[in-house]
């Protein structure tokens, strides 16, 4: 028994699905059960998504990544892993003490880069996104970078608020698959300010190529909706993708 | 205000909110909201006081005001106080042994079903045991039609969910495909796209739509995008079966989820406009915990909450409704324990509000959960009757990072309990020989068949 | 020596004892006995080398010496290679695959039961989920007969339990009548003597007799005594319909029962003389935690241990064996989760190893559960296809201070899943009128017709 | 709705049987079902049942009640009741610090009392059972009562083996019942000593006046054994009370 998933012969016609997706299709069956090798591949998966749970975020490793970009490290209100997991409204809030250390500016864009529930996440793909947002966004006033850890999407709402920008961008692990152990979502909220719904934001998720979304691809994505932002005053239900109609799924640039 | 006293112990709980929220068994998202009783005495207690309740008073007083909240207006104006009759005289205990008894039959749950309130059918619950929300919820089938029709007796129906993270038509497709060959997707075939484009939407429902009548597949296909997305689908003629949208039992916490009951009413109209398989066009997704985290849930519990978002989806007349009950994470259902008792809960309070109830059976990675934990869950359901379940991929949704049921599950749970898909779908199989006698799909035959599928 | 490595990580495991132990899904017992895998990652480790064992290794290799321990030579002595041919290519990881494929029958099954050692059946259910422990033992009914026949298809028995804190008559008979109104006590009418002396076990045999006798209720009587002095009572003529003790997996434990081998063939050779309904005249209860916590274990992990007990039992033949799998306490399975997944691969393994598995679905009330969990674990075992239950008045054993299944939870469970009583019972329930064509007791009648077996 | 379990009316032919035992027969039925009142009744017990296993001993009240008797207070290796319950091991053994306040006598026998799984049951009922069992052994060498807390059974083998007693006699809470919370059980061992086995001793249970065993009862039944053990130098599956064969069960001595 091998480190692997069973490799079914190459006669099986089933391969070809399998190459297609990376999705657990094609499994093979015991009878109406999952073949132990799946089964156990299963397992293993599961064993090491717990343990991306708990990683802790290393806001240092994502500034260093950021290459001078200016840079502010605050927490929520969640003392530990443990509390956060179970009590969203601390994540949702600025720990009492790194309050102070937002200073109100003028902001088009604040960007948020935060653990969530996969530092792993924000490790790996938040600073690329970073560099490639600002590189789409010549004569935006944008402002430091928050490395937020243990927060939840809403702690934005405060962060974005206490500095003052227009809108803030929350670069945030999404909670960790089977499969996708460090995906990244980002949420865009127009006005910040603590109370906003989730339905005054947007939503841009799955960002991990190669298997995910791809940095560009993300970027591009994102600054559709922040122009439009910009221009309609919100964001959220009211501010939805519907130009992009004449592209087919294959060839639309936001989300190959 | 409520008071029993339990071997010498007073206990007070200030009004029926309250009294609802002790009563409930124990889990994270009451005790994250404040509201779960503290001691295992005090929830006994409030369980006796809740059971000397009459009924009658879920009549007069509402857990949130009638003037704050339309969900409540729903509720108190859509009660019909003849099919209330049968049982105004009883207490909410009175009620539970009523459920139990022989006197209440398939007919006279679906006929009483007007009459209930949410809060009702809830506070029900807090008294039943596990056994008695399989026991009483198995009497109860409510049959719904599109294509296929879904929720008989002897039957078990899967929805498809073939997720990929960036709506790729080829993943969708393989996953599609491999669902089929295990005799899933009666339900529905239905993908969460990871984007939120209308032609996005547009390109995945065409999809599913190619190749549903290419093969001349009886099932309706889903984009579970938001609900404005949708309607500006139809607006722009793509195939669109079913109407989706993830609801919750508050105003506050709709609004959250960028929707209310005007919206719901104006889509469903338009979908029903196209006439494409009939009356029962919406498809509706609820889950403990989604009130109290969009902060919209006036210190209620979370359970009846749920429950009232089942009085949201019943004005719709809709062909599916399922809970997502593992799907949030444990700061509202934190193990196998809460995840297994919250799906029974939901299954039993849906179905006898007459929803036609399937359960999304499922677990995050943060839970303190596994896979064992949905075996059990999935085989209560089973016995209880469950309308519907989930079919992904090896269990993994590879876009939405969780853990469902999966293709075997669907194989394993309709063959131990001799569960046949949805009768069109079966007929379908049987055409491709892929299903023996029993419905159940054969071992070897189904894949080939259907591997011409592939794009 | 056994290694694995998972996604870089190396993991080494010294005998197969200790593999075995690592691959146990977690729980409290073999934490306490320091045997249990440290984490996730080392579980599935082991999983995954477990897989890959040939089962014959399990013939080499004995995970307590054969010198040292009796129940070791029993199982080697005993095995029948040509029952183990169809298997004995297989690894541990195929082993599974093949119990889930179709090529398992009943038939085979029954066929391949002597050629399998218990630690092979143990290895190979931490391999199965819980669906698998339920998809594999469902399919294998394993049939014994005394006055009553239990074990078949379509049928659950009940062991009626009529405890009494003083052994007091009056108090077994009320119960014991007050049980065969819910239609219970076709597996047996078993009491637990809370004293032990003697003569006050032959009164109590000589009570349950008399009643049977006088209302030819098709059925045997069972006081739980210790084997020496049901020895002793069958020396004085009592009426000892079948033997009952108490037996663990190691010759260790077992002598902390003050039994051996030889003890219990010396008593069921005396039970045979008497000649009093067949040829099986043994009941046994065994349970995950009795070796270790009779310092009996080896360094075993309990859930293998358990399995061996099973091959004490199978050497004689039994009519009943249960697992009593939550009652020792939280210390061996901590919680409804730990219980619930115990009484399957219980339930699971004393079948594949052809034994007539009831199970004692209990807790105590030192350990986190409550009667959800019961619920929960009643109705899997009951689709698992499970010999018996246990009928306790209310669930509550008021001598043995824990609460295991009610007479109420044998009709909840019997109805839901359409069970029917043991084929004899249910035709002297029928009557007296007592039961309807689906052999489900009647709501009303049933009652006072028993009444008058009161004295 | 009242505290109490329905009471259904006098017409009920069942009332009868519920006379006859404290067992919780004749409930009645919803459906296959249990009527919610009882239902509730046993959640309440349960509720009750699981703080009675968390109660503390209080050994002082135990030696006020037994009234001049020399008493020694020891406690097992359990560092407090959640321990207890799940490490069986720790409260077998005597802590460090309470073994030096043992010393070896010349004692026939030796009792301890101890909380075991219901302190409850020990508060109750164990001095009345000391006292009752001390008037029926005149001329017995008896040592100090030893008062154990987060005891089991078999840390008397190691008290009586410290103490140098020819046998041990363990009155221990058992664990809690629904119905009995206070239940007391009775462990004889003779020839005490670490890693005696359950083999080599005897148990009297159930002993909790007025539902249970009463201790005249029990102390008759106790010293039946313990007048055999000490003429057979044993105690175990080895001694059987075969002699009262004679009784039938509504008189016997011992049990009634
Ligand atoms: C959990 C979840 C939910 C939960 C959120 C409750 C909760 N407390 O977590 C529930 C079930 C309620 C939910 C509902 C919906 N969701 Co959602 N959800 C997710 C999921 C699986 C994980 C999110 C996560 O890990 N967040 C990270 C943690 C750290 O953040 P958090 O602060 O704890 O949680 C917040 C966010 O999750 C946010 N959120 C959740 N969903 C959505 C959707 C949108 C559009 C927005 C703006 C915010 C948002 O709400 C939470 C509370 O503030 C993602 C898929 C993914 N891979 O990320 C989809 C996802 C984000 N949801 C999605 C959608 C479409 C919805 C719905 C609009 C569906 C519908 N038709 O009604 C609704 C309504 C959302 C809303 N406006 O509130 C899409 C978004 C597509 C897009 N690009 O816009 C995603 C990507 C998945 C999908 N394709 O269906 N969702
Ligand atoms: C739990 C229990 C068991 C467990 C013990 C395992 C464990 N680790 O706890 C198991 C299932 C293995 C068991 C087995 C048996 N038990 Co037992 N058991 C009990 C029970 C329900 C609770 C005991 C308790 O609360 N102890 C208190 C705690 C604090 O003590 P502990 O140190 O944690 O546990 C020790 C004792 O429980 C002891 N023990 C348990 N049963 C017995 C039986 C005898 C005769 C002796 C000497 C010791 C003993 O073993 C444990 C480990 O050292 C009692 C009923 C009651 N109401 O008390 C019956 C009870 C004590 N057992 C009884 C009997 C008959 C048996 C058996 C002999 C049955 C049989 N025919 O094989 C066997 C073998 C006992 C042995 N020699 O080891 C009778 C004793 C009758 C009598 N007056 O002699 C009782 C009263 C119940 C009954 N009527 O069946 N038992």
């Amino acid at each position: 028994m091998t480190d692997v998933a069973a490799e079914t012969p190459e006669a099986d016609p089933f391969a070809r699905l399998r190459a297609m997706t990376p999705a657990r299709v094609a499994l093979g069956r015991s009878g109406p059960g999952l073949p132990t090798d799946a089964m156990l591949a299963f397992q293993r998966d599961h064993a090491l998504a717990r343990d991306a749970v708990h990683a802790a975020f290393d806001p240092e490793s994502v500034a260093t990544q950021l290459a001078g970009l200016p840079t502010v490290i605050v927490a929520s209100r969640a003392s530990d892993r443990a509390a956060y997991l179970r009590r969203p409204d601390l994540g949702r809030r600025l720990a009492e003490a790194d309050r102070a250390r937002l200073d109100p500016g003028d902001w088009d864009l604040v960007i948020v880069v935060a653990d969530g529930l996969s530092a792993t996440a924000a490790h790996a793909h938040a600073a690329p996104l970073v560099l490639s947002l600002g590189a789409r966004l010549p004569g935006w006033r944008i402002g430091p970078v928050v490395l937020a850890s243990m927060a939840r999407v809403a702690l934005g709402d405060e962060i974005g608020g206490r500095l003052g920008a227009r809108m803030v961008l929350m670069l945030i692990g999404e909670r960790p698959g089977l499969s996708a152990p460090d995906s990244l979502g980002a949420y865009l909220t127009w006005n910040p300010a603590v109370g906003r719904l989730d339905s005054e934001r947007n939503c841009v998720s799955n960002i991990r190529p190669p298997h995910g979304l791809g940095y560009g691809a993300a970027a591009d994505a994102l600054c559709w909706l922040m122009t439009s932002a910009r221009t309609l005053g919100l964001t959220g239900v009211a501010l939805r993708n519907d130009e992009g109609l004449a592209w087919s799924v294959g060839n639309t640039p936001p989300l190959a | 205000m409520f008071v029993t006293t339990l071997s010498g112990q007073r206990f007070v709980f200030d009004d029926l909110k309250t009294l609802l929220a002790r009563a409930t068994p124990a889990r994270s998202g009451d005790e994250l909201a404040g509201v779960a009783a503290t001691s295992h005495a005090e929830r006994v207690a409030a369980r006796w006081a809740l059971a000397g309740t009459p009924l009658r008073l879920f009549l007069d007083v509402a857990v949130i005001p009638y003037e704050a909240d339309e969900v409540t207006r729903l509720i108190f104006d859509s009660h019909c106080p003849e099919a209330f009759a049968p049982v105004s005289h009883l207490t909410v205990g009175g009620f539970r042994d009523w459920l139990l008894s022989e006197a209440a039959t398939d007919d006279a749950l679906a006929a009483l079903g007007p009459g209930l309130t949410p809060e009702m059918v809830a506070a029900v619950s807090k008294l039943m045991r596990n056994q008695d929300l399989i026991a009483v919820a198995s009497r109860r089938r409510v049959v719904t039609r599109f294509r296929t029709t879904v929720g008989q007796a002897g039957r078990l129906a899967i929805r498809l969910q073939p997720n990929s993270p960036t709506d790729d038509p080829r993943e969708v497709a393989a996953a599609i495909i491999d669902g089929l060959t295990y005799g899933c997707g009666d339900a529905v075939i239905g993908v969460n796209p990871a984007g939120d484009s209308l032609a996005a939407s547009i390109d995945l429902l065409r999809l599913i739509d190619d190749l549903r009548l290419r093969h001349a597949i009886p099932t309706q296909s889903c984009v579970l995008s938001h609900v404005t997305t949708t309607l500006a689908a139809v607006e722009h003629g793509a195939p669109v079966d079913l109407l989706f949208q993830s609801i919750a039992g508050t105003e506050a916490a709709n609004r959250g989820f960028g929707i209310d009951l005007a919206l719901l009413a104006e889509a469903r109209a338009a979908t029903l406009s196209l006439k494409r398989g009939g009356d029962q066009v919406c498809y509706f997704e609820t889950g403990q915990g989604s009130a109290l985290s969009a902060g919209g849930h006036h210190g209620v519990d979370q359970q009846t909450l749920e429950t009232r978002a089942y009085a949201v989806a019943r004005a719709f007349d809709p062909f599916l409704v399922n809970t997502v009950v593992g799907f949030i994470g444990p700061e509202y259902l934190y193990d196998g324990k809460q995840i297994t008792r919250a799906g029974l809960e939901d299954h039993f309070c849906g179905k006898l509000l007459g929803l036609p109830m399937g359960v999304d059976v499922c677990h995050t990675n943060h839970a303190e959960a596994d896979q064992d934990d949905m075996d059990v869950l999935l085989t209560l359901l089973a016995v209880a009757g469950v309308n519907f379940v989930m079919g992904v991929p090896g269990a993994d949704d590879v876009m939405l990072n969780y853990q469902s049921t999966s293709f075997h599950d669907a194989l394993y749970v309709r063959k131990v309990l001799g569960l046949r898909p949805a009768p069109e779908f079966e007929a379908w199989l049987a055409s491709l020989g892929m299903v023996g006698e029993d419905g159940l799909v054969l071992p070897h035959v189904g894949g080939a068949a259907l591997l011409d599928f592939a794009p």
